[in-house]
């Protein structure tokens, strides 16, 4: 018998397997093709204080292995969320993780705030979408502001935080660090890579917004090695994402060093896909003689 | 809220669990244009569930491309389980799509979206108009109405469905460059021929769907027509495909709608062109 | 008539497409598939002052739509290279472009120096091979470092010189204003994102070097964001690179900003990759009127 | 440099315009043994110029998988223009191309690197060694070569191209649960049967070329091991495939030799294993 279940801040969960946020709504969309009672988590589509309209369309473009978004967090406000999405999840038995955005500090802390009274189990604190800022650094890039806005989270978080970070930048271990130091639960990791698309036939962006962010198979190894580089210099636990659709991709990053991992834009083709990374993981397991999960996290250096 | 209801009454929206992921057979392909093709699909469970005005996802063989094609369902055959679509190369996975043989396998996932409300239009004088690629999903429509049906085609030149088209309402067509019918687009042959309707279902190009907003408040008519966004996940979680919405939508709480989930059809108000 | 040439610090191309860097050897292999006369410049594999072994196996890992590389720059030094490999290339009516690389200033500075006597076009600066040093920070990641290099380089070079940046930083562009603050001529992007592939079965790293650079047409949106942002900062001349194969990459990164384009990965499966690029740019200008390919050059703001 | 001589008489190295990427229609696709498939494609011209050892660099058809999977050439039919291929299912290329059928097309590149110097062993007495998946490459080369042919092949347990082979020379098997020949590997059976020759050819795994390297060096006779790395270019362009060399080598002037280029086919002496 294997055993997959994993702690984050001393959240349990029954596996290892999370959705990525934005890729999965509150869950409702997926349930058609997902028993959600079977995720380790359901990450939520980011949340602000406010309702965001988010950006222009096209907001979507395809590109070789993976996508560009540019949603512009579009998001209804904590407010419906609460009402509406929170009571949605909370008649499965998953956990809840609630990612929150937000474009200063006071955004972030009312939402948290908010959340205190909720009964969910984690939040995720989305510090790198690089779609909102018309300036290409995000705060999310400077580990001092990192810092900073964690602990200033942690202050009133009643819920362990996670941070999310980006990948563009260029020592993710700094950003890492920084979270760890402003008191962060765990990390998750990566958000997207920023990229561009250019339609060579109509001589304009592919993207409204013209940059958007690149997820998908295509950045998979950026990912791994983000994860690893991480797992070398924190000790807080790590979601790792990107990229991730079969079960042998999960396990890359849980040999690389995540505790969970994430599936993001594999939903989009595969709707199942984070079933089958759950029982593929068991399988994997059981070939291989792994009793707990916990003997593959970061098992290879 | 008026709308809500219609909406509510609209295909698709009925059941949770209408939505299917499967591999599909190619049972035929057909080039019937330039650049045009017609493929039927047997699918086990998706043409059972499927009405006039949906779409489908379709998933490409390569896995250089992730992302679906939204295709309109032009045909259903119920009784053979079997979809008609109807696409236009326009890139890379409709010119994969193009050179598949029968017997080859494809992903599929639908029915997708809210088709027309058929029962909206029953025994009323219906336009159905259609533009281009947006030609095929009428044909269906069509099929199915049970209404007193004047059909409006524009094509850019060469005709393609106008033979399935011709036996399902009179038949006007329009051609860019003139080579059929009214020389122009679908309101030049509408107003060529003074054609008048209580209700109108379109599908096109922007330009067309504009146009027809305009001239449906100008005649006071009902008017609903299928929009056309860039997907991922084709099932309403992604935010990617919206289009604005003059009022607050109801689900996202911003002048947004989301084409797949709360469309393709919509009602020519309730949509910003 | 269209016309395809362009310029680089005064030297003149006849058509803008180069090879990558360390994918075409020095020319020899390739000349078998494609006629080096055709192509604006040849681009060079690194030549350091001495011969290097490169990193042990495996030194190449595939990865969804690219691959991984850790040759770690093996060549076989500056003095064996001008006696076999310039004049093989000095045969061909195409431009040579040399590619330098070294561990520190003074193994970059040797090499150049001993470059100034030979007949080339100009010299690519590698500040950017992520796989030589055991510590994640190269020195092309810091601007300081950058403006330095290039000052001292061109100080003694007798050709110009165009700096190859890194893509695993923060801010490209701060990178790039330091090469053009420290007199480089131009510059080339992107070289390879660092990534990491596990193999699971094994569970162990999928290549010795843990570390790997990615290329191939998985990391072209990350590379078309790099030149589109990198043109709005610099003045000077850019080469675009990083997952090019077909002209409509390459129509990309021109659209972008970039005067030329390199083709890197592609030539690894499509061995004439860079002259169907040549040709398609071509009936592009053709089909579309554009007489100079000027008028393409950042056309896309 | 006695080696630099041997080497240039290899065959695909005489000329420089040998290599070609064609696209190859598949004859026939066989599944003859677990998890190991046989093919035959039709060439223009590789077929042709292709000699027993070198091999071929077959890519995938899907755009996710972008590198070549280097085969071993396994038979030549220069009449036909036909190349044999046969391999082991180990990822998801060679599963790809296990489930293609005759008809379909598969871009190839070759023929690749150096065979093995059929004119060293002419007219002598020569052990003929193939371990698993090393073994498909030593039946053209049995069927070309003119001397006395002793054949010894390792499996891990079931048999494959034995037929083949057996018609070619003196055929000893080793199988590592025993089930068929000698219970161990090839050294094993050489050993049991107590096998002389005047020179080797090898192909199999690391460890088997390892343990011939050092039988040859003690016995003193000429092996030659064909070896394997992953490969990006196949072409000797990218310096992703080198193997050690014992001497500073011509090319890279440090102790580096290419398998694609350079090799496959290495002298056991030139090379560290
Ligand atoms: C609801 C809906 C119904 C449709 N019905 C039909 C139909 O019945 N027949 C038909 O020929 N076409 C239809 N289209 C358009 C069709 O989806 C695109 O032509 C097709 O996706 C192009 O894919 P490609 O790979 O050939 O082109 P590429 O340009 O290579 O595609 C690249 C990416 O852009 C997306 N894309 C490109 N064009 C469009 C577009 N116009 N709309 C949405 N996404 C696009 C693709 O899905 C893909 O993700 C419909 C679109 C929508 C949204
Ligand atoms: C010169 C040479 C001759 C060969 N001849 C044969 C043969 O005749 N029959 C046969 O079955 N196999 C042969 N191999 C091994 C064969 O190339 C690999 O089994 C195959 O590439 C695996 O591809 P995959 O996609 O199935 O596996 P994956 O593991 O999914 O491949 C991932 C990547 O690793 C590479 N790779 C994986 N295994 C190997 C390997 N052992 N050697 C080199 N690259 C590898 C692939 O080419 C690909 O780039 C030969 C290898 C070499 C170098
Ligand atoms: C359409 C889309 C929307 C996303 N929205 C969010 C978001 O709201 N908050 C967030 O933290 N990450 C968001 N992400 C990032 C994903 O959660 C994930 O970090 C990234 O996509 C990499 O994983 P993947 O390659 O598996 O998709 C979004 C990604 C996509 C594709
Ligand atoms: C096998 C390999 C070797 C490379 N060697 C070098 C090198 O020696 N010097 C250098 O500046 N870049 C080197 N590069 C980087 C390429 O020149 C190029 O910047 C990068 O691969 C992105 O382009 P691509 O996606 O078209 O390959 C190498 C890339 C590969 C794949
Ligand atoms: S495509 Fe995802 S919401 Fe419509
Ligand atoms: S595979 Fe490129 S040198 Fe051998």
């Amino acid at each position: 018998m294997t055993d997959t279940r994993i702690r984050i801040a001393g959240v349990e969960l029954k596996n290892p397997v999370m959705t990525a946020s934005g890729t999965f709504g509150s869950g409702e969309e997926y349930s058609e093709f997902v028993d959600l009672n079977q995720l380790g988590a359901v990450v939520t589509k980011g949340v602000a204080d406010v309702p965001w309209p988010g950006n222009p369309t096209p907001r979507i473009a395809e590109v070789y292995g993976g996508m560009l978004n540019a949603i512009g967090l579009q998001n209804p406000g904590i407010e419906v969320f609460c009402e509406r999405d929170i009571p949605f999840l909370r008649k499965y038995d998953t956990k809840i993780v609630v990612n929150v955005c937000g474009h200063a500090p006071e955004e972030y802390l009312r939402v948290v705030e908010r959340l205190a009274e909720e009964k969910i189990d984690l939040m995720e604190i989305n510090i790198s979408c690089p779609n909102v800022n018309a300036n290409f650094l995000a705060f999310g890039q400077e580990p001092a502001c990192v810092e900073q806005l964690t602990a200033q989270i942690k202050k009133i978080a009643r819920q362990p935080i996670i941070m999310k970070l980006t990948p563009n930048v260029t020592d993710i271990t700094e950003v890492a660090r920084a979270a760890e130091a402003g008191g962060a639960d765990a990390v998750s990791l990566i958000n997207t890579l920023t990229g561009m698309k250019i339609d060579v036939q109509r001589r304009t962006f592919a993207l409204a917004n013209k940059t958007g962010g690149m997820s998908g198979p295509a950045v998979k190894p950026v990912a791994v090695r983000m994860v690893y580089q991480v797992a070398q210099a924190v000790e807080i636990p790590i979601i790792g994402m990107g990229g991730i659709v079969t079960a042998e991709d999960a396990l890359e990053f849980i040999l690389a060093g995540a505790s969970a991992v994430s599936v993001g834009t594999a939903n989009f083709f595969r709707p199942e896909a984070t079933l089958e990374v759950v029982r593929g993981i068991e399988e994997y397991m059981e070939k291989n003689g792994v009793k707990h999960i916990q003997e593959l996290i970061g098992a290879v250096r | 809220m008026g709308r809500c209801k219609i909406a509510k009454s609209r295909p698709g929206e009925k059941n949770m669990s209408t939505k299917k992921m499967e591999t599909c057979k190619i049972v035929s392909q057909e080039k019937i244009g330039n650049g045009i093709y017609s493929m039927w699909l047997q699918t086990e469970e998706i043409a059972g569930l499927a009405s006039a005005g949906q779409f489908v996802s379709v998933y490409s063989r390569d896995g250089s491309r992730l992302l679906p094609r939204p295709i309109s369902i032009c045909e259903i055959d119920k009784e053979r389980g079997c979809l008609r679509l109807v696409y236009r190369v326009a890139g890379k996975g409709t010119l994969e799509f193009s050179r598949l043989h029968a017997g080859i396998s494809l992903k599929v996932m639908g029915p997708l979206g809210n088709g027309f409300p058929l029962e909206e239009a029953r025994g009323r004088r219906v336009l159905l108009i259609g533009g281009g690629i947006g030609i095929p999903p009428m044909l269906e429509t069509a099929k199915q109405l049970e209404a007193e049906k004047i059909l409006v085609m524009g094509y850019k030149d060469e005709l393609f469905l106008e033979e399935d088209l011709r036996g399902q309402g009179k038949l006007y067509v329009a051609t860019e460059d003139g080579s059929a019918g009214t020389r122009g687009n679908v309101l030049d042959a509408i107003r060529e021929h003074e054609l008048k309707a209580e209700i109108i279902f379109a599908c096109g190009p922007s330009p067309m769907l504009k146009a027809l907003k305009e001239y449906a408040a100008q005649e006071k008519i009902v008017c609903w027509i299928s929009m056309e966004e860039r997907m991922a996940c084709g099932i309403g979680a992604c935010l990617g495909c919206v289009c604005q919405s003059k009022d607050i939508d109801s689900h996202s709480h911003v002048h947004n709608k989301r084409v797949c989930k709360d469309g393709p059809v919509f009602l020519s108000t309730e949509v910003e062109l």
